[in-house]
């Protein structure tokens, strides 16, 4: 009801298609940039950026890279924590070895290193589909964390198994405090995050969903499976390992392997099912509700019971939570959250008339 | 390091092999009847095995905690079938795949929240001793609990199998596996079989989750070590009974022998991947599993 | 500059004017492909320039005609100044006419050439070219399907742009020689009236009166080049020409094409017209949409939406005129207009509108209330195809449902005894083509124009039109007997599509109903009453108790009126059938032929008048590939309920 | 009015023969779908293969566009054997299908469904597109404009926006239509066009198989296992019964042919 859209016609494919082709919606959204570039730093306290919304927005990177593979191309993977291991020692690693290594560079390169492994464990998905491949997926899942636990090169034979992550510098200011990390890994999502639209806009993305919707006739239209399938899993674990780089960069400080566990992977597909799969929007929202849901209800409990309740407690109501959450959504609403909201803005825009 | 220690090795391995078959079972009996994979099948051993317990810790006598134990198991499988199942009938099996690691989540709570996070012992009256006349003959080490694990295993599989060649309900059964269509209209009531199988399903979790707790403790990590029963099922072959039995020999086995001979050289632990390498190595060579059915896609 | 040496006395001068002043300002939009393909006033000279090099090449000549028939697109509009470039005068057909309607005016008019949208329009006049030799060339717009015509006329738009683009250089003198001796006093245009009275006339307009009615109309709105207008309208119709081409052509402001007929109304939405001209119809169509879609919203919506629609029209009509308003109203109505009003002009897509005509037909009060009271301005006009369009127009703020406003500029007005209106004006059309008794007959000595309208001027100098000066009749008793004025007040309601009123010289008065297909049915389906089409929904019971409750609503209101209260409708029955203007019963404009109607279902009028509750009817149905049935159907006969005459209330 | 379409004379008149198929026999395992099948097909013409269900039709479309290889027998294309086929070479030599039971992109709307038939001639990088680089937006605009030719052509403006999933069966076939010629194919290949439609949609499809070879000059392959309107829109007629062919030639010969009325007898048409 809030939309006055006569008079905003398109001369041009390129105003077609453009992400926000409404002139109010652009204006929100620049706003909302705005907002979160400045007054956000400005006046969000530390524990907020550091506790909330910098893991928000990492996490809502990792989302992306599963919605890419999972919501986009159609494959079920369960090993992205995996490939944010495999960032996060990367770049650890470039970093530590490679005196003088810029960190963005470190950043792109330790994308490039989980791409290429997620490429070796997508190779499987040119044979087989569905199922079997989310067993294979299973395999980097354990495998990686496996082999960075065993070998201690990877952690510079360090006894504690913990590497403790480089200060972040780019052009000799050292992005240390949390006002600083968040604009960083804000820019860094947020850049990313218009690729993926693009992409998923784009050519690209329509024979991504063309192999989801139905690899048969993609293949008949001259799609090239298996390149197509290859160049999701290696793109999605771009978007995995820059977002576990990040994860241990600019949010945890030191990692160890079992950080990345496989329980962490479940998370992360779970942020796409209730965030929306197949949508850029629902990645974001996706990890605010799972990122959120255990607070609020430590919350809600001490409000409740006050301090008795002990911490196995609200650990198993938060299970049992997510999973009822995830078997609810996938009844109910299986596009998730982004859905409703397309659904909310479309009854706007046709406001007052119902449809 | 000589023949003994590799049969010792071998045996183990296959010993616990029967293990991940047990486990692979349950996912096969379900995935057969309702072409539904059920992630929870791990979940739903570690419940079964915990809820014994935790009767018997109330007190109740072995056999009594083992027929409520039975009971809960059944009404979860079926209440996992009408509360989760049927509403996404006809949904891709990716969607049901994910449905089940929800409904992992919600089983590890349920059983986290009513018997508490400690790890249980479970004692079924045989020692974890190796077989004296086997040691003192051939010399070697054989847990007699492995070997008591492999009978009820096999009493198992056989009850099944006779289950299913026999009576009207595995005749039932198998044609639903076939094809649910056909199977209506012959007028096989689906939903009862579908509620019957994910019973059984329950049954057989519990008998492996009480054999692996008895092992090694009644914990949280059966529901990980459980998912060791997927490499299982994709060499034997998703709908194949027998073909998980073999498969879950040669899992364990193989796994095993790798940890002890190959380990080594990289630290040990390899058994955490190995089966799932074995596996993708399988499914390279030989995508439908040992026994599976060959794959057409119509177009 | 020369534009001041030169006077700008015809279209294709005024093209190259603007082209000069704003070429680079869009002058047609055609939704095409997806986007709105724009063409600017430099683009459009340049391809009329090109258009009209291979068009005499091809033979048009000065005082040639040629015939357009398509819908709205600027290759036809092109087409036609190209013509008017060369002396030549436009023909104007209605696209949906059928073949054999097309064989008059192509042979009464000697039209030589012709420009076709499509296959559809090709085939047509393939079917007559034996009986139009004169006919030499067929332009083409949409090659679709014309790969294997082989006959010599044929020529596709595209190639005859390539031979004008070829041929330009050459004939660059001669065109600028044909634009110079062109001038105002040349006709322009002639447009076939949709002939409510008898056979169809083309009506011969020249470029001054063309123009003259446009800059008038023009200045009086204060429209511009940044105004935009929805071409959606039959080109065939002087209306459409009027707002879709003289105007823009003198004001130079942009129209738009819609992609078709099914997306008309998104498409509207998306250019969102500040120019919008409907005809009552169109306008009872957006009505009847949106009371249906709102039929379907939640309760708590529907509920807003009535309060809403119920303030609107106690204040909202005022508020759009200017008129003072109470504080409290005012601040209501701008909530209102928050919550409904405002989206509710946006997706009809009328949120720019800044001056919306509607003419054509006389307008149920209710309607233009309806919009006016949600913040449109839409405003009655009075006109012909004779006086091109406007004679009168409604001023800003002084809109009455029952008037078409006063004389616009340059207008002069007078009655004759019979209440009959005549017109003098500079629009008024040079000749009816090749007939010059009709001319005479219509247009007398002293250059008065007999407009065949009854009606009169208020104390307030604004005219009321009351009917066709002869469908005027009286009732037995004397009464004065306005069918149209009848009529109208039913079609307001959503649920009546046409009605026919009868009673002149008869006792009382008595209706024909048809019902509205999509609003009766959508109404029936909430009842969930099942029916199979429109025959058997007119036959339901409910439906007469529905059209009833409409007709003595109607009754009620008519009792108000001290002239009127005797034309109350006593009898009324709902047509088995839709009146259809391939049967003959409507005009090409949907403008219902009472006579006709009346001679055909005589045995229907007759039951009317008598007493029995139901006749038995045949009649027969033209389907759209010319195929005849006949439908035999059960008519029920229903009284309505009528009201004593209101006393005249002491003020 | 598909038939009196056809009465003008053609745009495109018949040409060689530009795919030949000889001896193909395909088996599954035990089960034969085909015997020994040969037959030509020639440059635009309209082509039909019908036969009762299970004649192995849809089989021998599948051998043509390469997602069966047959155990035996060959195809040519303009006279070149064809080795090896795949569904992609063949998408590439200008071969392009629609499937019986309706294969869209369910997910997608119509616009991007068609666009997505466009993909061969799109080779920009993912990089190219992710960065909206030169390249990347000049294809997709110029796609866009021949994709938008086909919507015009196959009259779907008022849904280009409509996900594919929310259409109508008869429109979700016309689309099918038009994705598959998007990549503007010189054999088109439609499986069971008119399965399942009532008869206006029928008379629509026709329409626009027909107005698809006329206009664009396309050669057309069509099976059907209902032979009225096949008959009225087709050049030649292949009729295939249990995997063997039963007959060849025009409508009129093959509606004479004693084995064909034979094979068709039970089969209600």
């Amino acid at each position: 009801m809030f939309y006055r859209e006569a008079g905003q016609f398109r001369t041009s494919y390129a105003q077609d298609t453009q992400i926000f082709p409404l002139r109010q919606d652009r204006l929100a959204m620049m706003a909302l940039l705005a907002a979160a570039f400045i007054a956000v730093p400005l006046f969000a306290s530390d524990y907020w950026l550091r506790a909330l919304l910098i893991p928000w927005l990492i996490f809502s990177l990792v989302a992306l890279g599963q919605n890419i593979l999972t919501g986009y191309a159609g494959q079920l993977s369960l090993g992205s924590a995996g490939f944010m291991a495999v960032g996060a020692f990367a770049c650890y690693n470039f970093m530590l070895r490679v005196d003088g290594m810029p960190f963005l560079v470190a950043l792109v390169l330790s994308g490039l290193c989980a791409a290429a492994v997620g490429m070796a464990f997508g190779l499987p998905s040119l044979r087989i589909r569905g199922l079997y491949l989310a067993v294979a997926t299973l395999a980097a899942q354990f495998f990686i964390v496996w082999a960075l636990d065993k070998f201690a090169w990877f952690k510079n034979n360090d006894p504690s198994g913990v590497i403790t992550a480089q200060p972040m510098k780019i052009l000799g200011y050292s992005f240390a405090s949390p006002q600083a990390k968040y604009i960083l890994v804000l820019a860094i999502v947020a850049g990313l995050a218009l690729l993926a639209k693009n992409m998923a806009r784009g050519a690209t993305g329509r024979s991504w969903m063309a192999v989801r919707d139905m690899d048969v006739a993609a293949e008949v239209m001259g799609l090239p499976l298996m390149r197509t399938k290859l160049q999701a899993f290696a793109i999605s674990s771009f978007y995995c390992g820059v977002g576990g780089a990040l994860f241990a960069f600019a949010y945890l400080g030191t990692v160890e392997p079992s950080a990345f566990t496989i329980d962490l992977s479940f998370r992360i597909l779970f942020m796409i099912i209730i965030g929306g799969v197949g949508t850029i929007l629902g990645s974001f929202l996706g990890a605010a509700f799972i990122l959120l849901l255990p607070i609020l209800l430590s919350v809600l409990f001490h409000a409740v019971f006050g301090k008795i309740v002990d911490a196995s407690v609200t650990s198993s109501v938060e299970l049992i939570v997510f999973g009822s959450l995830i078997i609810v959504f996938l009844i109910v609403e299986p596009h998730g959250l982004a859905r409703l909201w397309q659904v909310t803005k479309e009854r706007l825009r046709l406001w007052p008339f119902p449809h | 390091m000589g023949f003994q220690f590799f049969m010792e090795v071998l045996i183990g391995g296959l010993l616990s092999g029967v293990m991940y078959a047990l486990v692979a079972l349950g996912f096969v009996l379900i995935y057969k009847a309702s072409g539904v994979f059920n992630f929870a099948q791990g979940a739903m051993v570690f419940f079964a095995a915990l809820s014994f317990v935790g009767f018997m810790e109330l007190g109740l006598p072995f056999w009594a905690a083992l027929l409520v134990t039975i009971g809960v198991m059944v009404l979860l499988g079926m209440a996992t079938e009408r509360f989760v199942l049927r509403p996404l009938v006809n949904q891709s099996e990716i969607t049901l795949l994910m449905a089940t690691i929800g409904l992992t989540f919600v089983i590890e709570g349920v059983a986290q929240l009513v018997w508490g996070v400690g790890v249980r012992r479970l004692d079924l009256g045989i020692k974890d001793v190796p077989l004296p006349w086997l040691a003192d003959k051939t010399g070697i080490f054989i847990s007699q609990l492995d070997v008591f694990a492999a009978v009820v295993a096999g009493i198992l599989v056989a009850t099944l199998a006779l289950l299913f060649a026999k009576t009207d309900i595995g005749r039932a059964l198998r044609a639903v596996a076939d094809d649910h269509a056909a199977a209506l209209s012959i007028g096989i009531p689906l939903k009862r079989i579908w509620a019957l199988v994910w019973a059984i399903a329950g049954i057989v979790a519990l008998v492996a989750g009480m054999l692996w707790g008895a092992r090694s403790g009644v914990q949280f990590a059966l529901v990980f070590v459980a998912l060791k029963a997927l490499p299982v099922l994709i060499i034997g072959g998703f709908t194949s009974v027998p073909g998980v039995i073999v498969a879950g020999l040669i899992v364990g086995a193989a796994e095993k022998m790798a940890e002890v001979y190959v380990g080594p050289k990289f630290g040990g632990g390899i058994e955490s991947w190995f089966p799932y390498a074995l596996a993708i190595l399988f499914l390279l060579i030989r995508p439908e599993g040992l026994f599976g059915e060959k794959i057409i896609r119509r177009v | 500059m020369r534009d001041s040496q030169e006077p700008l006395d015809t279209f294709p001068k005024l093209l190259m004017h603007h082209a000069r002043q704003r070429g680079e300002r869009a002058a047609i939009r055609e939704k095409k492909h997806g986007i709105w393909k724009t063409l600017t006033w430099m683009q459009l000279s340049e391809k009329v320039q090109a258009i009209a090099a291979a068009l005499s090449e091809s033979g048009l000549k000065r005082g040639g005609h040629l015939a357009l028939l398509g819908d709205n697109r600027p290759r036809l509009y092109a087409a036609m100044c190209a013509a008017q470039w060369l002396g030549a005068v436009a023909v104007p057909l209605y696209e949906d006419a059928a073949a054999s309607e097309l064989v008059l005016p192509l042979f009464s008019a000697g039209v030589t050439h012709i420009f076709a949208e499509d296959q559809e329009q090709v085939d047509k006049i393939l079917e007559i070219l034996p009986q139009c030799p004169a006919v030499t060339t067929i332009v083409y717009d949409e090659d679709r399907g014309m790969r294997h015509y082989a006959q010599p006329q044929l020529i596709s738009f595209a190639a005859l742009r390539e031979k004008g683009l070829d041929l330009l250089a050459a004939r660059q003198g001669m065109l600028q020689d044909e634009l110079a001796k062109g001038n105002g006093s040349d006709a322009a245009a002639m447009f076939f009236t949709s002939g409510t009275t008898g056979q169809a006339k083309g009506v011969v307009l020249t470029h001054d009166s063309l123009i003259d009615r446009a800059r008038v109309a023009a200045e009086l709105e204060g429209l511009n080049d940044t105004d935009v207008a929805v071409a959606y309208l039959p080109p065939a119709w002087i209306g459409q020409n009027i707002f879709s081409y003289a105007q823009p052509m003198v004001v130079g402001y942009c129209i738009c094409c819609p992609e078709s007929q099914e997306t008309f109304l998104s498409d509207m939405r998306e250019v969102g017209p500040t120019y919008f001209f409907a005809p009552p119809r169109v306008l009872e169509a957006l009505l009847t949409q949106v009371s249906i879609r709102m039929e379907d919203a939640g309760r708590l919506k529907r509920a807003l939406y009535e309060r809403c629609m119920s303030l609107a029209g106690r204040v909202g009509a005022r508020i759009t005129s200017g008129e003072a308003v109470g504080l409290g109203d005012r601040m209501a109505y701008s909530l209102g207009n928050l919550a409904i009003y405002g989206p509710l002009r946006d997706v009809l897509g009328m949120s720019q509108v800044r001056v919306a005509y509607t003419a054509g037909e006389a307008v149920g009060p209710e309607l233009l209330m309806f919009f006016r009271s949600i913040g449109i301005n839409v405003k009655q006009l009075y006109g012909s195809t004779e006086t091109s369009v406007f004679v009168c127009v409604q001023p800003n703020g002084q809109v009455k449902p029952d008037t078409v406003g006063p004389a616009v500029q340059g207008v002069e007005l007078k009655f004759t005894a019979n209440r009959e209106l005549l017109v003098r004006s500079p629009g008024l059309f040079k000749e009816y083509h090749l007939n010059p008794e009709a001319t005479r007959a219509a247009k007398d000595a002293d250059g008065w124009f007999h407009t065949g309208d009854a009606g009169y001027l208020g104390e307030d100098g604004h005219l009321r039109i009351i009917d066709r000066v002869k469908d005027v009749g009286a009732l037995a008793d004397g009464t004065l007997f306005a069918p149209k004025l009848l009529e109208n007040k039913l079609k307001f309601f959503p649920f009546v599509k046409e009605a026919v009123a009868f009673g002149d010289g008869r006792d009382r008065v008595c209706m024909f109903v048809n019902i509205d297909m999509a609003a009766v049915g959508n109404w029936a389906d909430k009842k969930n009453i099942a029916y199979t089409g429109h025959s058997d929904l007119a036959s339901r019971a409910e439906v007469h108790a529905l059209i009833g409750d409409c007709v003595a609503k109607v009754n009620a209101d008519l009792a108000t009126d001290s002239t009127l209260s005797s034309s109350q409708i006593h009898r009324f029955l709902v047509l088995h059938k839709e009146l259809d203007a391939d049967d003959g019963e409507l005009t090409r404009t949907r403008k219902v032929r009472r006579g006709f109607i009346g001679d055909r279902y005589q045995t229907l009028v007759a039951a009317l008048y008598g007493s029995q509750p139901s006749v038995r009817v045949d009649a027969e149905v033209r389907y759209e590939d010319g195929r005849v049935a006949m439908v035999s159907a059960d008519v029920k006969l229903c009284n309505a309920k009528t009201y004593p005459a209101a006393p005249l209330k002491a003020a | 009015m598909s038939i009196q379409l056809h009465a003008h004379a053609r745009a495109f008149p018949i040409g060689a023969t530009i795919l030949q198929v000889e001896d193909v026999s395909l088996r599954f395992g035990g089960v034969k779908a085909l015997t020994k099948i040969s037959f030509d097909v020639r440059e635009h013409e309209v082509r039909a293969i019908i036969g009762p269900n299970g004649a192995g039709k849809s089989s021998m479309l599948n051998v043509i566009n390469g997602v069966y290889r047959p155990q035996e027998g060959t195809l040519s294309f303009r006279g070149s054997k064809l080795e090896g086929m795949t569904p992609r070479r063949a998408a590439h030599m200008g071969i392009s299908r629609t499937f019986q039971n309706i294969a869209l992109f369910k997910g997608m709307s119509v616009l991007d469904n068609i666009m997505a038939g466009r993909n061969l001639r799109m080779h920009a990088s993912f990089l190219e597109v992710a960065f909206r680089l030169p390249r990347a937006l000049r294809e997709e605009n110029e796609n866009r404009d021949k994709v938008e030719e086909i919507i015009e052509f196959l009259e779907i403006e008022h849904i280009r926006k409509t996900p594919v999933g929310r259409l109508p069966y008869g429109l979700q076939k016309r689309v099918e239509l038009g994705r598959a010629l998007a990549a503007e194919p010189k054999i088109l290949l439609l499986d069971e066009p008119m399965a399942g439609m009532n008869i206006e949609e029928k008379q629509d499809m026709c329409r626009f198989v027909l107005d698809v070879n006329d206009h664009y000059g396309t050669t057309v392959v069509l099976i059907e296992h209902d032979m009225g309107v096949v008959m009225d829109i087709s050049d030649r007629v292949v009729v295939l019964d249990y995997g063997k062919k039963i007959g060849d030639g025009s409508p009129d010969e093959v509606r004479a042919d004693q084995n064909v009325i034979d094979a068709y007898l039970g089969v209600a048409h």
